[in-house]
């Protein structure tokens, strides 16, 4: 398993809900940033959070509503709000 | 934080639900509940119905009035909610066999009645649930457990069948098209009438194993492949049209719904006789509607 | 006080409306379709609706839907469209929805003989629908009996939440009678028992003393789920045998503690007797000319009427055939209730059939011919 | 002593014999004091063919609610006449139309009545279709059991509206037959 | 001279027939048997399959192999009979209630499959036999006996229905158009495929005598005024459409039938694997058609 | 001869194939789909056509239609859809069609328990349809036994011109054991009886002396009407009682007179034994155990496990239960067989019950706990 | 009942099954010559057959398959094959 | 003397639990001369859920097809270990999978194998899904019921095409770590 490098400044936080969460990997390809894997226990998992644009895309695309994307920035909540 | 909007509207201690990894029912059910949070409709007005299949497994899963009714019957019991209860939002959520194999009947009746639920079919080309046997949906040649040399079945159209049938509103999008799904869920929960909105799902375990499309993504990039908007689709040449879906609203027509029309017309045309029986002025307890 | 002439189906119409049913889904079929015809006009005057569905299917599923939504629901019906209806009250009977259908019984199997008349589906109206389930049958002899049935079927569904099937046959259903209709303030009317306890706490399928749930309406705030699939308390689906045996006995146990209130009976002369005939519907009123024929002929003839044919009236047959001589069971079919019959006797005595299967209603001499050779 | 009248209404569909049952019935359940019994059987479903109606007239409760013992048979064709003669018992009352029977029955013991029901029909108010209230004026005349009145009172109930006075003429025209026919 | 051909098939022991005087059931009939005529047909290989209704008493009057089924279920047993046995002819003659509403689903999917049979709806806007119900074609606030206020319910086009359900053939014509009719009914049993033919009858009985037309002529008087070619019908303005119902041959598109679709596909799909069972080589007895 | 590892369900397509059976039309339900799936890939390659229909109404109707080319035919389905062919098999019992439809029960009522085992419908399978008939029910409590039997279904139906019904569960359909296939040429096949006549006197429902009527394929020269309306021997409609009441006597008189062929049962040390096991179908396996070991513990115990289900064994039963003290009927549902065993015991001796309905298969101890209180 | 004139030539010979009509006047309603009528037993009956000109509507029309229309004459027999 | 004995894989769908019984059974049936039944238990109608398949094996034609007296339990989820340990008996083998079982149970006077079944699929062949042949080895090795050869011919019959040699590899690799465990 690879270490997770942190950078700053995060923009949105990722949280899988590993109880519901059932490794289809359909995050992972739907993002266009790469920032999702799966891990050891086929649960979806950011490698690269820093990297997310807040998109959606993982939590539109997750047939388990396991998958929740955070804006932790202004910017990044007014973003959230386009997506509406 | 989407998913903190469909959470709201599920009954959470039921996650994770039976679907298996990857399945497009999820995704699909997903935009409808957010298409409801954007209504803001109660939860207590509204009901979901459905029959058994896979996608029919829904009503368990959302906090709303749920029935799960029996197979193919769906569209008949919500009619029934509907009628007693016209103030209820009533929406039935079948799978494609459901809605159009074995409740292909009730389909084109809700639709002719133009009776005011929204008919949401999760059309995975397959019987999911009972072990991938084809369906009235499932493409020509493919592979099914009960067409282990292809199917010679020629499809439905759904959209074409409830335009036959004469409904109002006509919509199809698929598992791939969120967020513009939400867009059309919403416009069709808000039709006054009968709508049909036909997405197209996919079932990677079932139809998808049997056709070389085992990840849900393989299935994910088929439905990519042949779905085209309906204006783009209008203007390909006849042989192109084939192999493409068209997807989008194809019709929207305002129209009195069944219900409304019983209000204006049976009621007031009882109200006139209503002089003459005397003894049934005492048997207006339980009355639905006042006379 | 109303008195008038009509005839059964219209009866069972009007019965309907004064048990407070107020919503009506059918498909036309004889000998029923009066039922629907006049509910067509009725149901409108009372704040009710009136809806033909595609199907018997149908209409047997929009009555359940309807019902959800706390409303008193009927459908009517005969053979071929109860035999179509089975697996929908298979639902209600799992999902303990109350509803009442109407089943005027005509000739068959199959298309079979429409106009003509039968008490042909004795055993499906109790066993039609798959898997083992509870369900109340009743069975009207008379016009005015029809009116009261259809009352008491409202009562019984809504009390038991259950389905409760009327079971009448081509004669009642076409004849035409005298109806003395009551004040309706002054009939007893039973209503579905509704939660007491707020939307948090309800379980829908609770298991309470007398076996019944409550039951919540549809849009009332107690949002619950509705299933054919076993479910547990909760409602929701279980694959966990003890949860499935457990609301299995519950289903049992409601029939069983509910027995006085389900089974209705009318004994006639069985005081004195030495013979008894058993009988019900359209040939109970056979019956009963038979027992005042052989009464003036110096036979002590009895008659148990069965105004419930399910569940069967095990305890009543058993004590009132303790000390008869013999059993006469007359039907309009090749012998169903004799079987049961001759189950719950269990061979005390001889039980005998009287059996016309040809169309026409049973006649007094169908009967007198067997009573003659006794 | 009380008392159990069986009336049988044999003939054809269309010919309007179940509606005169049920007229005969509600006279008297509902005009006189008394309890009645309508019941009928029909062709194939709902329509066509042969067609019978009974009605059973009693001062007490009707136990058994089909003919079983005729005691009054109107036949309005030569089918119904060749089936439901032998039916009947000795001193039964037999009514039929001689327009339409062309081969009226011997039966012993029997009071047998004709009457141009059909023709009176056609001469007297150019409709076939009243023939019924004529047929029921004569069964009214001729069984003794129901006052005219109370026939008249349920004809009223019973008719399509507008359609009150053309029945009742008929079913007047049909009674006076009756009597004719008894002499009186 | 016509009649002679008509009655040359028919069961004329069995004759009159229980439909009332005037229905336009029997004027149908007569054309539909002409048609058979025009093709020489064999009888015996004709199979003619009905429902319930009067106009499903149609095969206890045709010397053909018959087939009186259960109430909405004609084009299915017409099903098993076709495949099991594709050089027969077989002919679905349906009332609108047995066709469209209790059968509606079997319908769409004979459509569906293309299965070579000819179906043939007797539409007289009610239900007949039963005593006059309103049917899924009744017209809007037509008066039937369980609609004593008015009909609220859209009645279906049957033509559209069947159309979207993806029939090759479609024609709609009326017992007031013959002999025209007849060639219908040739056009649609020549057809290789699933063929309609929505045939206007009437009832004057349980339809007429409620709506103000109980003489069989004003019934026809009706028919004549409603409908109008398809040709002349396109060329209406909008708001005339409405009042009109369109007649002729709407669809006539050559496909491949299902029972071709099976012999041209499965069968040489299992040729192919047929070696691999040996077993079943010694099952060949019933076979019905060689490998 | 092959000996093979299969399922249940494939045992039965094959039992299909080896019968003779061309044509399969069904709808896909748990736990019966196998056999469709397996069908589909065996029909064709025998020269058959396996079509899956829009339901199971359809399918019912399907096979019906084929039946009357002259094609041997089977459906298969489990409780919902065996509920909704109710209709049309009612419509094959009036009609004298030869079919066989497959039952493989779960766990009922409604959707109820979709892959567990019951044996719920016992008493559905003989009254699931409207109006009085006859019909035959059969019951496989192995693998091999659901070969050979979907054969014996085959051939019955053939030969008494009547639907026959194969009612598995889902233990048995859906346990692997090993099957004998034998020789497809020296297995016994029985073919309709075809007329001897000309077409012009041929009678499509013949009064015959075995109550069977020939029966001519469609397209072959013969021409008649087919009918759910109670017809006479010309097979056209009638409203005549002394018509009804013959054709109906007709129909049970070939029953009856087929009795031999038809009732078949399977007796285990019944010679000296005290107490009777009745049972059938996989409980009738978990009752042949219960019999060894209570004989290992010294009980005299024999098992009569019936084969036959419909029309019931009375005579049989009767005569087994002469000399034994107790009988017990073990059943995976709430007490269904039970109720015609006491019919037919006649209260001789007592009848106990064993009974399991929460989805999992009887077990020998649930038996062993009512026998050790003897 | 009027007498029926009977003039000639006549073309056609028109018979009235008496056991199959039932009256419905259908023919009657149709017959663009007038040539039928119901009699007093209600069944159609050719009153002016000389005005008969072939055109089969009747038959056409007729739901009992009770009337027959025979051409009697060369040229009616080749109105009717065009009437094919 | 006859013998019975039983087999109870139990764990989760999709973990191939089915077909290791059915290869158990035919490996019995067919390859040696035995007789077997093979049968289990599905979740919600043919999909997902819990997952049990059972084996019965003897010498003898076998009247109850069902386990009621566990010789040797496979459990492949923890699950399956809590809910069906408590249903062996002593001297019953009980074999789990250390990988997915957290809370091994006390049994007393069982046999208790764990093996690291996920892991070693993992490893040795990248591919989770060939644990159940591991499991299948195992089982093969420690009941000493039937001989690895017949159980190697059911698996040729019965697995994919082309995946043969990748699920012998396992069986044998499961098989070895049999005999490890038993010390042979
Ligand atoms: C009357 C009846 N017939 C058949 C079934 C079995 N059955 C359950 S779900 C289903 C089909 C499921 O397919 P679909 O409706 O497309 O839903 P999906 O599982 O694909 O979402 C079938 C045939 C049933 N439960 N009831
Ligand atoms: C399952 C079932 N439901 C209902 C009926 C009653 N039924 C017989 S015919 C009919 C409708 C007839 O209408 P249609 O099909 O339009 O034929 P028509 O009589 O008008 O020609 C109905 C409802 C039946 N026989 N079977
Ligand atoms: S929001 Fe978009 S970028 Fe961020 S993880 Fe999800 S899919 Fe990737
Ligand atoms: S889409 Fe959802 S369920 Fe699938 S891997 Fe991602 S988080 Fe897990
Ligand atoms: S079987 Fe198919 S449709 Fe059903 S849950 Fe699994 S993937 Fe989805
Ligand atoms: S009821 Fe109507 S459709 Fe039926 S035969 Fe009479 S007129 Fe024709
Ligand atoms: S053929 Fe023409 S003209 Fe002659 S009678 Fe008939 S309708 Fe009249
Ligand atoms: S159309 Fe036919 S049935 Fe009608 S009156 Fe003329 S001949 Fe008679
Ligand atoms: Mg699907
Ligand atoms: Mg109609």
């Amino acid at each position: 398993m690879k270490g997770v490098e942190v950078k700053s400044p995060k923009k949105f936080k990722i949280t899988v809900n590993q109880h519901y969460c059932k490794g289809c990997n359909n995050c992972v390809e739907f993002c266009p940033k790469n920032v999702l894997e799966l891990n050891i226990m086929l649960k979806a998992y950011p490698v690269r959070e820093d990297d997310c644009i807040g998109c959606l895309r993982c939590e539109y695309y997750c047939p388990d509503y396991a998958i929740t994307v955070t804006p932790l920035t202004e910017d990044a909540r007014n973003k959230e709000e386009v997506n509406q | 934080m989407k998913t903190e909007i469909v959470l709201k509207y599920l009954r959470q201690d039921k996650l994770p639900h039976i679907w298996c990894p990857g399945c497009g029912h999820g995704i699909i059910l997903g935009s409808l509940l957010r298409a409801i949070d954007s209504l803001q409709w109660e939860k207590d007005d509204i009901s979901l119905v459905s029959g058994i299949g896979c996608s029919s497994r829904t009503p368990g899963y959302v906090d709303f009035n749920t029935v799960h009714t029996t197979h193919g019957r769906a569209l008949a019991f919500a009619t029934g909610i509907k009628f007693a209860k016209p103030r209820m939002k009533v929406i039935a959520v079948m799978g494609d066999g459901d809605a159009v194999a074995i409740g292909g009947n009730h389909f084109i009746h809700a639709a002719r009645r133009n009776i005011d639920i929204t008919a949401v079919i999760f059309n995975n080309n397959i019987y999911g649930m009972t072990g991938g046997q084809y369906s009235p949906t499932t493409p020509s040649y493919a592979i099914a457990s009960t067409t282990p040399y292809g199917n010679i079945d020629q499809p439905f159209d759904i959209v074409n069948l409830a335009r036959g049938a004469g409904a109002g509103f006509v919509a199809r999008s698929s598992a791939i098209h969120v967020p513009g799904l939400d867009k059309i869920f919403t416009q069709a929960l808000e039709y006054k009438g009968f709508s049909v909105v036909e997405v197209l799902s996919f079932c990677p375990i079932q139809y998808g194993k049997r056709n070389k499309m085992k990840a849900p993504k393989l299935m994910m990039d088929w439905l990519k492949k042949i779905t085209i908007p309906i204006s783009a689709y209008e203007k390909l040449p006849d042989e192109e049209k084939a192999d493409k879906v068209p997807v989008g609203v194809f019709i929207n027509i305002p129209r009195i719904s069944y219900t409304e029309k019983y209000d204006q017309h049976v009621v007031p045309a009882a109200k006139k006789i209503q002089d003459r029986y005397s003894y049934l002025k005492k048997c207006q307890k339980g009355a639905l509607f006042d006379l | 006080m109303y008195k008038l002439m009509m005839q059964g189906n219209q009866a069972c119409a009007h019965g309907a409306i004064v048990a407070g049913c107020r919503f009506f889904a059918g498909y036309p079929i004889t000998p029923s379709s009066e039922i629907a015809e006049e509910l067509s006009l009725l149901l409108p005057l009372v704040g009710g609706r009136f809806i033909q569905m595609e199907d018997e299917i149908a209409s047997m599923a929009a009555i359940i839907g309807a019902s959800l939504t706390g409303c008193k629901v009927m459908t009517a019906t005969s053979g071929p469209g109860f035999s179509l209806k089975q697996e929908n009250i298979g639902y209600a009977c799992e999902a303990e929805i109350p509803c009442v259908i109407i089943n005027i019984q005509r000739g068959g199997p199959s298309t079979g003989s429409p106009t003509m008349t039968s008490q042909e589906d004795f055993m499906q109206s109790r066993w039609g629908t798959h898997g083992d389930h509870n369900i109340i049958v009743l069975s009207p002899s008379s016009v005015q009996e029809t009116f009261e049935l259809t009352i008491t079927a409202f009562n019984l569904s809504e009390k038991f939440r259950t389905p409760v099937i009327l079971l009448s046959d081509e004669i009642v259903g076409h004849m035409t009678e005298k109806v003395i209709l009551p004040d309706p303030d002054e009939v007893k009317i039973y209503d579905r028992k509704k939660p007491e306890v707020s939307p948090q706490d309800y379980l829908a399928y609770q298991f309470t003393e007398d076996g019944i749930p409550p039951m919540a309406d549809f849009g009332s705030g107690y949002r619950y789920h509705v299933t054919g699939l076993i479910h547990d308390q909760t409602g929701f689906p279980t694959n966990d045998s003890n949860e499935i045996k457990k609301i299995k006995d519950r289903w049992m146990k409601k029939m069983i503690k509910g027995e006085k209130d389900i089974i209705l009976t009318e004994s006639i002369h069985t005081d004195d007797m030495d013979y008894l005939i058993i009988a019900y519907g359209s040939s109970a009123r056979c019956a009963k000319r038979v027992v005042k024929i052989a009464r003036e002929q110096g036979k002590k003839f009895g008659l148990l009427k069965l105004t419930t044919l399910w569940p069967f009236p095990d305890q009543i047959i058993s004590r009132l055939t303790d000390k008869v001589k013999q059993v006469i069971v007359p039907e309009m079919n090749q012998g169903q209730a004799i079987r049961e019959v001759k189950r719950v006797v269990g061979g005390k005595i001889p039980v005998v059939g009287v059996n016309r299967y040809d169309g026409e209603a049973m006649k007094p001499e169908d009967i007198l011919t067997v009573i003659n050779k006794l | 002593m009380s008392f159990r009248y069986e009336i049988r209404l044999s003939g054809a569909g269309g010919q309007g014999l179940i509606l005169i049952g049920k007229i005969l019935a509600e006279a008297a359940a509902i005009f006189e004091d008394l309890n009645a019994t309508q019941s009928q059987s029909y062709g194939p479903e709902a329509r066509g063919g042969a067609s019978r109606s009974e009605v059973i007239i009693s001062d007490e409760d009707i136990d058994y609610p089909k003919a079983d013992n005729v005691d009054l048979l109107l036949a309005m064709t030569q089918e119904a006449l060749d089936k439901y003669g032998d039916e009947t018992k000795e001193k039964s009352i037999i009514i039929y139309d001689q327009d339409l029977i062309t081969a009226p029955k011997e039966l012993k013991g029997r009071k047998l009545y004709s009457a141009e029901i059909t023709k009176l029909a056609t001469e007297q108010f150019n409709k076939t279709i009243v023939g019924n209230m004529i047929a029921l004026g004569l069964v009214t005349s001729l069984s003794h059991i129901l006052h005219p009145d109370s026939v008249k009172k349920a004809i009223q109930a019973r008719v399509p509206r507008g359609t009150e006075q053309l029945n009742l003429q008929a079913f007047d025209l049909g009674y006076k037959r009756g009597e004719e026919l008894q002499g009186l």
